[in-house]
């Protein structure tokens, strides 16, 4: 159980730090919050026309097929880590995995998703 | 086409076009009536091979009233054009030569905001380098330097 | 009641590639095209790293794609027109050089050339030599601040666009360290007056100005290396921003913008003014008419203008630096009646300065027609078609100077 | 049609552009108006006219009411002016300004922030958006068209924050002084915090005015008075 001790103690740091900075901005920042600045940017000029429109799907697909390939990469880290333990057998179960994950990329690819028409 | 070719084209097509050179580095000098001001802009870059569209502005003579100048190249052959109107004084119309030369569009809106000159034809004519909402037009001889505008003088 | 210059209530007539606009009163107006995405109104606004100065497209967008631009200018009008009318031909020169602040030496050498064109005053040769000297050095250093910030546009501060940035203005540093020894000034100098010009070259000057050109047209070589090789500054270039010969001589855009799409046209060949014909140089064409072939233009006349330099200070003769030598009898200058319009080539185009003077101290009349605002007028004719991101490098490729195009 | 404005003395402040009835035929037009040169007369009329600072826009109230509680106890201001030395002293070391380039300033502006005159070595990184920047360097000409713009931008710019005038236009119009369309200074659209003259200011005399900058900074009291006079300076 104690080796988990380090993970607990790095985990509250990282929350401390980040609440401790959080509330002394809160605390220090004077806060004036007039009706210009609460205005959306736009290059200086007051804003026209809405932003919620309906996007291209082309946003969507690439969106998704990032989505895919983070997963996969999220997979190699521990992989590579604990390669010398397995030997030839943790190999050939990355390359497999490739594999299916590659069908995706090709189907991707055969659809030209990623070229913007 | 060689200057005195253009000269001779000019005179043979436009009778009443006066050609002079009282501007000093500009060889050709046509000064035409309002009503033909499109015609020997077509002319111009048909037949004398003027398709270089080089500025397009306005001279306020007081009593005389207004004034378009244009300037057009013939950068081959290094013809140097320049056309004058008079819109007479107190008028303030003129025809617009934006279908012509692409260039003019912003010219013209440049002549109608500081001049006040409405140019017929053009296809968007507002301010475009003042505040859309300015009163008068400042380089008419009658408007102040600095005449104040609220809230920031 | 403050003054809303504001682009959304506009009345006048409606262009027809406008997007959608909320209109209080009707319902609002959805243009869905086939692909089914609605037009987004964006505002690349006066504030943006990349407006080169104070410009405001009002992009229609349909996802990446750019459908159409409204350009709205006048942000930097500072009635350079009408002030004119009201300063003499001693005190103009000054501020005629803040119409290109980025290459103040041709500006101020429109002016003082159409005053001494209709007063018939002569230069001397030295004047005309130092004239060439000081505007071939000015091209140069406003093309190191064009690449710079075009650079710094296409690659982002914080990203690889920031190299050449900082060497180009590291050089621009050595050139205005010659300005600042020979006028005084860094950026805007009263260097040019009717007659000729105000100071005469210090001692040692020529000197550090062969080994500044030197030191640069070695440099030059290495950004061509540093940018051409790179693979993604050549792919958001080429190809991108097209300008055919015949829209290029419609609009009446001049300089490099026009030597890229194929017009053989510079003035200072055309139309040899002060003692221009004394040296050799060639003139860079290019017919592709994209942003690389402005891009290759600008880099040969780098070298172009180091020649010339170079050969300008081998021949710069003895004698007067002016005509009307003295402040007091410069200011005292009265033109006599008459008109002209004189041409200068300058780092961006054709500046053009259109005098009427009516024989007193001041013009009657004086017309600029600066390079960037019929450069810039050639914007919303190309951009559409193109993204976002092109935009910007199309933006950079024509240079425009604000304080030239609203003056 | 003014009438006779080229006769009238400069002391009417502001002579009204009635809109002329569109005759047809419009009366001789008279000789161009003599411009009326007129300065500043005297401080009152920069005072009337210049922006001031609100109030309590350095501290949080929440801060302001602490520091007040502790500065009352007896011994308690060891405390308070320590804080304020600290917090001066984070600030004025990363003043982030805002590259907004206006005209020929703009250019001098970024030869201050390129690597010979560099300000990344006073904490300055030069950012694109006035959200995350705490300064405005005004560098060039405001005319009548961009002060709203301007003023917008200052407002969207988050507390504290400070402004300096670059250039003789922005302090007070400057060669383009007499142009109609021209704001005769930007103090009249932001408060300023310290003018830089020159036309264009050379890098050398922009830093001295960053740093007299942080100089005001650092000498910035919780009380949110005006700092004191600076020694170098006054």
């Amino acid at each position: 159980m104690s080796e988990y001790l380090p993970v607990v103690v790095y985990l509250a740091v990282i929350v401390a730090f980040a609440v401790v900075s959080l509330a002394l901005a809160r605390l220090l920042s004077p806060s004036r919050p007039t009706a210009a600045k609460l205005e959306t940017y736009e290059c200086g000029s007051e804003t026209f026309g809405d932003a919620w429109v309906q996007f291209p799907v082309g946003f969507y697909l690439v969106a998704l097929l990032f989505i895919v390939f983070d997963a996969l990469a999220v997979f190699l880290f521990p992989w590579v880590l604990a390669l010398r333990g397995l030997g030839m057998w943790g190999i050939w179960t990355m390359v497999g995995f490739l594999a299916i994950l590659s069908l995706g990329w090709i189907y991707a690819f055969r659809e030209r998703i990623l070229e913007w028409q | 086409m060689t200057l005195d070719q253009a000269r001779t084209l000019i005179s043979q097509r436009f009778a009443t076009a006066q050609v002079d050179a009282a501007v000093e580095g500009v060889p050709i000098v046509v000064t035409v009536s309002p009503d033909e001001w499109t015609t020997f802009a077509q002319f111009a870059k048909n037949d004398l091979q003027c398709r270089f569209f080089s500025f397009l502005t306005a001279v306020d003579w007081k009593e005389q009233g207004l004034e378009v100048v244009a300037r057009l190249d013939n950068l081959d052959d290094r013809i140097g054009l320049m056309m004058k109107t008079k819109l007479g004084p107190g008028a303030s119309e003129c025809p617009s030569i934006t279908p012509i030369f692409r260039g003019a569009n912003w010219m013209e809106r440049e002549a109608y905001d500081m001049f006040g000159i409405r140019f017929d034809g053009h296809p968007d004519l507002r301010r475009i380098l003042l505040s859309d909402d300015w009163v008068g037009h400042p380089l008419l001889k009658s408007y102040a330097v600095d005449t104040p505008h609220p809230p920031y003088r | 009641m403050s003054t809303r210059a504001t682009h959304a209530d506009r009345e006048g007539p409606r262009r027809t590639d406008e997007g959608p606009r909320r209109t209080e009163d009707g319902p609002r107006r959805i243009d869905l095209d086939y692909a089914g995405s609605e037009r987004l109104t964006m505002n690349m606004g006066p504030q943006h790293p990349s407006a080169h100065g104070v410009f405001r497209a009002i992009l229609t967008l349909e996802g990446e794609q750019v459908v159409g631009v409204d350009a709205v200018i006048g942000y930097l009008h500072r009635c350079h027109e009408k002030l004119s009318e009201t300063l003499t031909y001693a005190q103009y020169p000054s501020i005629a050089s803040k119409t290109d602040y980025v290459a103040a030496m041709t500006s101020e050498f429109a002016y003082v050339r159409a005053a001494e064109q209709i007063g018939k005053i002569d230069v001397p040769k030295r004047a005309q030599y130092l004239r060439v000297i000081t505007s071939e050095l000015q091209r140069v250093a406003s093309h190191l601040l064009w690449l710079g910030t075009w650079c710094l546009d296409l690659g982002g501060a914080l990203g690889g666009g920031a190299t050449i940035f900082l060497y180009c203005i590291r050089e621009r540093e050595l050139l205005l360290d010659l300005f600042e020894s020979l006028v005084g000034a860094r950026l805007l100098y009263g260097f040019y007056q009717v007659g000729g010009v105000r100071y005469d070259v210090p001692p040692g000057w020529v000197a550090t100005c062969r080994e500044t050109v030197d030191l640069i047209d070695a440099r030059i070589s290495e950004y061509e290396h540093m940018l051409e090789d790179n693979p993604f500054f050549m792919a958001r270039v080429q190809g991108v921003g097209v300008v055919s010969r015949a829209l290029a001589e419609d609009v009446g855009i001049s300089g490099p913008l026009l030597r890229g799409s194929g017009v053989n046209h510079d003035l200072r060949r055309s139309d040899p003014y002060s003692s221009y014909d004394d040296f050799q140089f060639t003139v860079p064409v290019e017919t592709a008419g994209d942003c690389f072939a402005r891009y290759r233009v600008r880099m040969v006349e780098f070298r172009e203008s180091l020649k010339i330099v170079r050969q300008a200070l081998d021949g710069l003769p003895e004698g007067p630096i002016s005509s009307r030598p003295g402040l007091k009898s410069v200011a005292q200058t009265r033109i006599p009646k008459g008109e002209a319009y004189v041409r200068v080539e300058g780092a961006r185009g054709e500046v053009g300065c259109y005098l009427i003077a009516d024989g007193s101290a001041k013009p009657y009349r004086m017309k600029w027609r600066g390079a960037s605002f019929s450069n810039l007028a050639i914007l919303p004719h190309i951009i559409p078609g193109h993204k976002v991101a092109d935009v910007v490098a199309i933006m950079g490729s024509v240079d425009p100077v604000f304080g030239e195009v609203d003056r | 049609m003014p009438s006779g404005n080229g006769s009238s003395s400069g002391s009417n402040l502001g002579r009204k552009q009635e809109r002329r009835s569109p005759v047809a035929v419009r009366p001789p037009v008279p000789e161009i108006p003599v411009p009326v040169w007129r300065n500043f007369k005297d401080l009152q009329e920069w005072e009337q006219l210049r922006q001031e600072r609100p109030e309590g826009d350095k501290h949080s109230s929440a801060f302001v009411s602490i520091t007040e509680g502790i500065h009352n106890f007896p011994g308690g201001f060891v405390v308070t002016t320590v804080a304020d030395a600290f917090l001066n002293w984070a600030r004025k070391s990363s003043v982030w300004p805002v590259t907004f380039g206006l005209a020929c300033c703009a250019i001098e502006m970024m030869a201050t922030f390129a690597s010979r005159f560099d300000v990344e070595r006073l904490g300055m990184v030069p950012w694109a958006s006035p959200r995350h920047s705490d300064l405005m360097i005004v560098s060039g000409t405001v005319n009548i068209k961009m002060a709203p713009m301007l003023k917008r931008i200052y407002e969207q710019m988050p507390d504290p924050k400070w402004a300096v005038s670059m250039g003789s236009c922005a302090n007070s119009g400057g060669p383009f002084r007499h142009g109609y369309f021209v704001v005769k200074g930007v103090d009249r659209v932001i408060p300023v915090d310290v003018y830089v003259p020159g036309c264009p200011p050379p890098p050398e005399s922009l830093l001295n005015g960053l740093l007299l900058l942080q100089d005001q900074i650092s000498h910035f009291r919780r009380t949110g008075k005006r700092a004191e006079p600076n020694p170098k300076v006054d």
